[in-house]
């Protein structure tokens, strides 16, 4: 098939996000966002089968550092999580843990069919069917799973959306953390706690919104202890010990 | 094979060879222009509404459940055509790019196309679903990817042969030539089925075939045999002579030939035993008796449908027939070589079995008069055939040597006899024309030894009447079919003898009005030489029984008796159904005696004594 | 944080630790994790802890149509779905007494090796990476895509291909395949030289991998492991030989042993693997021209297929090992049991607990990578 | 049972050993072989230990809910004789228990495991019974026949609710979604 391949990626008028009293953050905030949409790190967590297109689209053959992304191994140093299909029950805890530890701004794309509706694993007892239920997506890339091409165009979109200050979602979490944190306990049982404190990092951004507390962070308050480091119990009595 | 040497070697100077690939062409893609999927690549969905007819093929071979049938009340729904203005819709989160919908769409208008790179908002997931046109998904065509090919094609597109007599063989007596399915052939046809329930839609029974194709392939007859029940007693007899509009509706027909369903249905009545099918028919018939009682004139189907359906609802049921035998016209109009008359019998004692009395030899108006029936029953119905030939009235027409096709039927199937021509003209294109002719054949073989006979129809074959089949299977037999040809004389000698049939070639049949009026062009005429010349140019009811007084009260519609959509007259306790209020066919005459049959029911449980 | 959470409680009075290894870890492939008991540096005791990629394989296929379930069976190992799909066409064929024309069977081997040929190359980087040599996981895994490329082509698509049916496969050669096959046969050999400088001879992985995570044969067997890491303990065992499936028994292949059974064997093994899978694609490029007829057994209609009653066992010998589908059937139109015999339960769990025992802490991930196991597989 | 010879005597004399063993030959390569359950652990025994099957290439657990039992296959592969003999004995379903094989085939010890987080059964002197995959789950076994899984997941998730633009137009014209896809399936 011939003509023009070149898929355009939409720009978008800025929209006012933040009310600044400065005067110069009419500047600064555009340039802010450009820098930041020209340096983004990956965390590199494979949720899914979908990872499997993620070396391809990292390594040479698609050189996803062009665009100045590369994959980050810690959560609190990288920028964008990419959920890349199904998410296991068990997963999105761990996916939750990561999320909340990253440093705001922080960015999520939602790759495959499966994050969007199940996918094809509409009819497993182990896996969520909705990802935005649990933590806001900034971008979905449709695909099963979607081909590297599809990924960078993706990333571009989401380039675009941050330079544009569009890519706002995860106040969102902050905005409606009561509903988000609804749904992780009717999934994991009102004991579901985290070592972040979102409701005090809301306050911080200056994100505290009517739904930020509700009668599910007031459960939170309630159910909240210390955190302890798991040693017992972990290693069953049968299993291996060191040879002589 | 060339093994690595296990220890580690190498030298200092190794990374020099890095310089050599700057050299190398580099492996990198361009990042602005995604590539073209493959020649086969399974892309986003396109989807020919022009081809698509809705059949949800797609949506029950999907094991994602990520296709919606949409209603587009723009587009053309025909149940008869086999066209519903439905399109599928598709949930890409829960699309896997299987491919399998493309490849069991009976019609081949979905594929997946080349297009792959699709990206949304968080807030922009309705972009997710999607409605397949041909121009793709962000209405820019990227070219087939997967789509419909002899290779992946997983709809079985040929019909098993079905097994029958050669024509030589058929000629030689009136036996049954097609002789049914064998087991094994059964299951594979009916495994052929993509459950699209199209041909319910078009049935006039409203059949589920979908239904009991799956009881046979699962190899449960009885329960085949009980969804047939369902929508009709005359099972057998459709089983073999219905004119199937369902294989016409058929998702599969589109790109082959379309699933056997009339034979199937024959295949399940044959191999269940009688008693197992008079115990299923039986079956949801209440013992109670309402103690009404209805009178049927005419043991058709359309009449005997009625008396079943009645019977079963627990209303007392005689039928008057005039003949000496039950069926009607599928009896004295089907020759048997299609419809075996023991079938008949057995399809009729179904339903005597079920209480329902048949006076025969009766007829209304010599031996019972109507009045006598509106006297003793609480309703009566007309379900007569259509008894009477109509005759093209062209000169020479009177001529004892030209027969109306019916009688002719009529007698062979009493075992009458009459002189059979050496040669003659069949005038008319329907199936009554090629039976007609296909008996008169056989009679020929078994007098001469040979066959000559000529069916001239006035339309051409890209309109004709008569079901392709029968008509390719008279040329089989030896009879000549000649299209678009109008009769203008039958040319008789001196001593009264017939000569010929003489036709012209036919232009147009009907006017700008679309009636019937048909224009020839007289400088293109044949002579048919024939000793016989035989009219099969339709049938009309003889309804001279009602009466004087009656026919004046009822109300009529060009010639034909005027009822609601259930069959009632003009007259409280009179209805009338079947072929004399809606032509000749016996499927429809079933449909309309369930019609009947419920009309009447709610009519008697409603009142008491229709006539005081 | 919230402050109350710092304090850390019942922390182990001595060098004793534990740590925590994935699932969100470079060191780890894919979605999996486990957990790790030190002393100091070395590891003395370790538990794998899968489950993140679990999504009931087993039951969703119960509730699926025979031929629907193909549309999953790949996703059961991600970076080698085709052994997946074979194994499981070849079980409902078994049953169904489908009889696989000539065609198809070439076809699938050649699909087959390539696939082993992919996931290699994907091992290859994956490990390399392991030992800090990133120069092998950019070309590996862009070498790899060329091999997606020609899937892509055959089937399309890149990663899960759908491609075999009960009966055959779906589709059959695009024009021209076998000469682009050739041509990436070429170009992979003439890069074996260039990885062999990268990798397979290079002082870093010999010194870092020679010894580490070794297992003798006896233990081998003991502990159910197959496939290469079998055979790096020197026992030439390789289902395609040893119980021939398609038409291996038609081929010429050797099947490379080494004998030391620790990380460098097992990935020289792959190594020499590789070159056999090219030497078996071109004797299927060969040959295929002239396997002439249809490639694919008359499929009933998927809508309404009813397998008869029976029960199936089939191995194959996927790119990690031993791969085996246990199907039965009921007489119905879906599975009554799918049992999925990945080679990665045993390598990833018992195993990799037994190997890392005694390993130094920047080892793990080493021995991890190198039994090349397919998390997914062991979730299922 | 059927007359084709055995695979190696070594096979033929380990299944004359045991009472009540029914075996068929079902191709060059794989027996068939149907015991009592008590019988199998001496069964995998001489096996492992005699006739050379020393690779437990997977322990198979099938769920016969209507007859109320548990099937468990036991699939053993030699490497001499290159015969895989499937061993297939029936638990009652409940109280689901049997003994493991762990000291007799090292492998065990995963498939036990496995199958008493999917099927509920336990295995006694099995190594470890803990949780493994399914840590986070604490509905019933999910392999058991009796658990819907698709019934559960209605019950627990919503789904995404589409209403596109094309949509809207469609049902202002009287149109709109003729079948569900879960009316739709077979």
């Amino acid at each position: 098939m011939k003509g023009n391949k070149v898929i355009p990626i939409e720009t978008h008028e800025r929209v006012p996000a933040r009310q600044r009293t400065n005067p110069w953050a009419k500047v600064f905030d555009p340039f802010m966002d450009f820098c930041r949409s020209r340096s983004l790190f990956l965390l590199h967590y494979c949720t899914g089968c979908g990872a499997v297109e993620l070396p391809p689209t990292v390594t040479s053959r698609f050189d996803v550092e062009r665009l100045g992304i590369q994959p980050m191994v810690t959560p609190r140093q990288a920028d964008i999580l990419l959920v890349t299909g199904y998410v296991a029950t068990k997963t999105l805890k761990r996916i939750l843990l990561s999320y909340e530890q990253m440093q705001a701004p922080k960015y999520v794309i939602g790759i495959c069919s499966c994050t969007v509706n199940g996918g094809m694993y509409w009819q497993s007892y182990a896996t969520v069917k909705k990802l935005n239920e649990y933590l806001p997506v900034d971008v979905y890339i449709a695909g099963c799973m979607p081909r590297p091409e599809a990924v960078l165009h993706g990333l571009q979109q989401l380039m675009e959306d941050i330079k544009t200050g569009r890519a706002n979602a995860w106040q969102d979490y902050f905005n409606r953390y009561d509903h988000y944190l609804g749904n992780q306990q009717a999934l994991f049982g009102d004991r579901w706690q985290t070592p972040t404190d979102i409701i005090g990092e809301a306050r911080h951004y200056g994100l505290l919104g009517e739904q930020t507390l509700g009668e599910h962070t007031a459960l939170l308050e309630r159910i909240k202890q210390p955190l302890e480091v798991p040693t017992a119990g972990v290693f069953s009595p049968h299993s291996e010990t060191r040879e002589t | 094979m060339s093994d690595v040497a296990y220890k580690s070697k190498g030298s200092v100077l190794n990374p020099l060879k890095a310089f050599s690939f700057m050299g190398r062409k580099a492996v990198t893609l361009p990042l602005d222009e995604p590539r073209d999927g493959a020649e086969y690549y399974r892309g986003f969905h396109v989807n020919d509404w022009e081809k698509c007819i809705g059949c949800r093929s797609c949506q029950k071979i999907c094991d994602n459940q990520a296709i919606t049938m949409v209603k587009i009340p723009s587009l053309p729904d025909d149940p008869v055509k086999g066209v519903r203005n439905e399109r599928p819709a598709i949930d890409y989160g829960r699309c896997c790019w299987c491919g399998l919908c493309v490849d069991v769409c009976p019609t081949g208008s979905l594929a997946l196309s080349r297009e792959y790179i699709h990206t949304c908002r968080g807030d922009e997931l309705d972009s997710y679903f999607i409605l397949p046109d041909p121009n793709g998904m962000h209405d820019k065509h990227y070219g087939f990817g997967w789509a419909k090919s002899p290779d992946s094609d997983l709809v079985d597109l040929n019909r098993r042969p079905m097994p029958e007599m050669a024509p030589q063989k058929r000629l030689q007596s009136f036996d049954e030539m097609v002789h049914g399915y064998s087991g094994q052939e059964a299951l594979l046809e009916a495994s052929r089925c993509v459950q699209c329930g199209l041909c319910l839609e078009s049935c006039p029974t409203h059949m589920d075939a979908p239904n009991y194709i799956r009881s046979i392939w699962e190899g449960n007859l009885e329960q085949a045999v009980r969804d047939i029940y369902q929508s009709n007693p005359f099972s057998s007899i459709c089983g073999r002579v219905c004119t199937h509009r369902c294989e016409t509706a058929c998702s599969i027909g589109r790109r082959g030939t379309p699933v056997a369903i009339r034979w199937l249905k024959r295949f399940a009545l044959d191999h269940v035993d009688h008693e197992t099918v008079k115990r299923i028919a039986a079956e949801g018939k209440g013992g109670y008796l309402s103690g009404h009682k209805v009178a049927i004139i005419g043991a058709g189907p359309a009449g005997l449908t009625t008396a079943f359906d009645l019977a079963k609802k627990g209303h007392e049921v005689v039928v008057y027939e005039a003949m000496e035998k039950p069926g009607g016209m599928t009896r004295y109009g089907i020759p048997e070589y299609r419809l075996p008359y023991a079938r008949l019998d057995e399809d009729v004692d179904v339903i005597t079995s079920l209480g329902v009395k048949i006076r025969y030899n009766t007829r209304i108006g010599k031996d019972v008069t109507l009045q006598q029936l509106e006297q003793d029953y609480d309703a009566v119905l007309i379900a007569i055939g259509m008894q009477l030939g109509r005759s093209t009235r062209v000169p020479g027409s009177d001529n004892p040597h030209v027969r109306k096709a019916i009688d002719l039927l009529r007698m062979i199937t009493r075992g009458e006899t009459f002189p059979v021509p050496r040669r003659a003209a069949v005038i008319g294109g329907g199936n009554v024309a090629m039976d007609t002719a296909r008996s008169v054949a056989r009679l020929q073989m078994k007098k001469y030894g040979k066959v000559d006979i000529t069916v001239t129809a006035l339309e051409d074959f890209d309109h004709f009447l008569a079901d392709p089949v029968e008509v390719e299977e008279a040329r089989e037999e030896g009879i000549e079919v000649l299209d678009a040809r109008g009769p203008v004389e039958c040319v008789i000698r001196e001593d009264g003898t017939l000569e010929c049939l003489r036709t012209v070639k036919v232009i147009s049949i009907f006017d700008e009005q679309g009636r019937f009026a048909p224009k020839y062009d007289d400088s293109d005429e044949q002579i048919h030489p024939a000793d016989m010349v035989i009219e099969a140019i339709g049938q009309m009811a003889d309804l001279s029984f009602l009466g004087e007084a009656l026919t004046e009260r009822l109300e009529w519609n060009r010639g034909r008796l005027k009822v609601d959509e259930n069959g009632r007259t003009s007259e409280p306790w009179l209805w009338a159904t079947g072929d004399v209020v809606h032509g000749p066919d016996v499927v429809h005459a079933v449909a309309d005696g369930h019609r009947t049959a419920n009309s009447i029911d709610t009519c008697l449980c409603g009142m008491e004594k229709v006539t005081q | 944080m919230r402050p109350e959470n710092y304090q850390a409680v019942n922390h182990p009075p001595s060098n004793e630790y534990e740590l925590n290894f994935g699932p969100n870890h470079p060191g780890i492939e894919g979605n999996y994790a486990f957990k790790v008991k030190l002393e100091g540096d070395i590891v003395v005791a370790a538990r794998a802890d899968a489950g993140y990629l679990h999504r009931g394989f087993e039951k969703l296929m119960e509730g699926r149509l025979w031929m629907q379930n193909l549309a999953i069976v790949p996703r059961i190992c991600v970076p080698d779905p085709v052994p997946m799909e074979v194994c499981y066409s070849m079980g409902v064929e078994a049953i169904g007494g489908l009889e696989v024309p000539a065609r198809a069977q070439w076809l699938r081997v050649l699909q087959l090796e390539l696939s082993r040929i992919a996931a290699h190359l994907f091992f290859f980087g994956g490990h390399a990476a392991t030992v800090g040599l990133y120069t092998t996981m950019f070309w590996g895994i862009a070498d790899r895509d060329l091999i997606l490329d020609l899937f892509e082509e055959m089937t399309g698509g890149r990663v899960y291909h759908i491609y075999n049916i009960p009966g055959g496969v779906r589709r059959d050669l695009p024009p021209g395949f076998l000469k682009r096959l050739n041509a990436l046969l070429d170009y992979l050999e003439s890069r074996l030289s260039d990885y062999d400088d990268l990798f397979f001879t290079n002082r870093v992985l010999v010194h870092r991998a020679r010894g580490v995570g070794a297992m003798d044969q006896k233990q081998a067997l003991e502990w159910g492991v197959t496939g290469p890491n079998l055979r790096a303990c020197g026992l030439p065992f390789d289902v395609r030989r040893d119980e021939p499936y398609l038409v291996y028994d038609q081929l010429d292949f050797e099947i490379p042993t080494y004998a030391a059974g620790d990380d460098l064997s097992r990935t020289l093994v792959r190594r020499a693997e590789l070159e056999q899978s090219v030497r078996i694609l071109r004797q299927v490029a060969e040959r295929l021209p002239s396997v002439e007829g249809p490639i694919r057994a008359p499929v009933p209609n998927p809508l309404a297929w009813n397998l008869p009653e029976g029960e199936s066992y089939t191995r194959i010998e996927s790119s990690k090992g031993e791969l085996a589908y246990y199907i039965l059937s009921t007489g119905g139109a879906k599975p009554y049991r799918v049992h999925v015999r990945g080679p990665s339960q045993m390598h990833a769990v018992q195993v990799l607990e037994k190997l890392a025992i005694g390993a130094r802490l920047e080892d793990v991930a080493q021995i991890v990578f190198s039994l090349d196991s397919c998390p997914p597989e062991v979730d299922r | 049972m059927s007359e084709s010879k055995a695979i190696s005597h070594r096979l033929d004399d380990v299944l004359k050993e045991i009472e009540g063993v029914r075996y068929t030959r079902q191709s060059k390569t794989r027996i068939r072989v149907d015991l009592d359950a008590d019988a199998l652990p001496t069964l995998l025994e001489l096996l492992q230990g005699r006739a050379g099957y020393v690779h437990l290439s997977a322990i198979t657990c099938v769920d016969w809910i209507d007859a109320d039992q548990f099937e468990l296959i036991y699939h053993v592969w030699s490497y001499e004789d290159k015969a895989l003999v499937s061993a297939h004995i029936r638990i009652s379903r409940d109280p689901g228990r049997y003994v493991s094989v762990y000291d007799i085939y090292t492998p065990a010890a995963f498939f036990e495991r496995d199958i008493h987080e999917m099927f509920g059964v336990y295995f006694e002197g099995a190594p470890d019974m803990e949780k493994f995959i399914l840590t986070e789950w604490d509905g019933p076994p999910p392999m058991r026949k009796e658990f819907d899984t698709e019934r559960y997941v209605n019950e627990t998730f919503a789904w995404q609710e589409y209403n596109p633009e094309w949509l809207r137009e469609i049902s202002a014209q009287g149109g709109g979604i003729a079948v569900k896809p879960s009316e739709g399936a077979l």
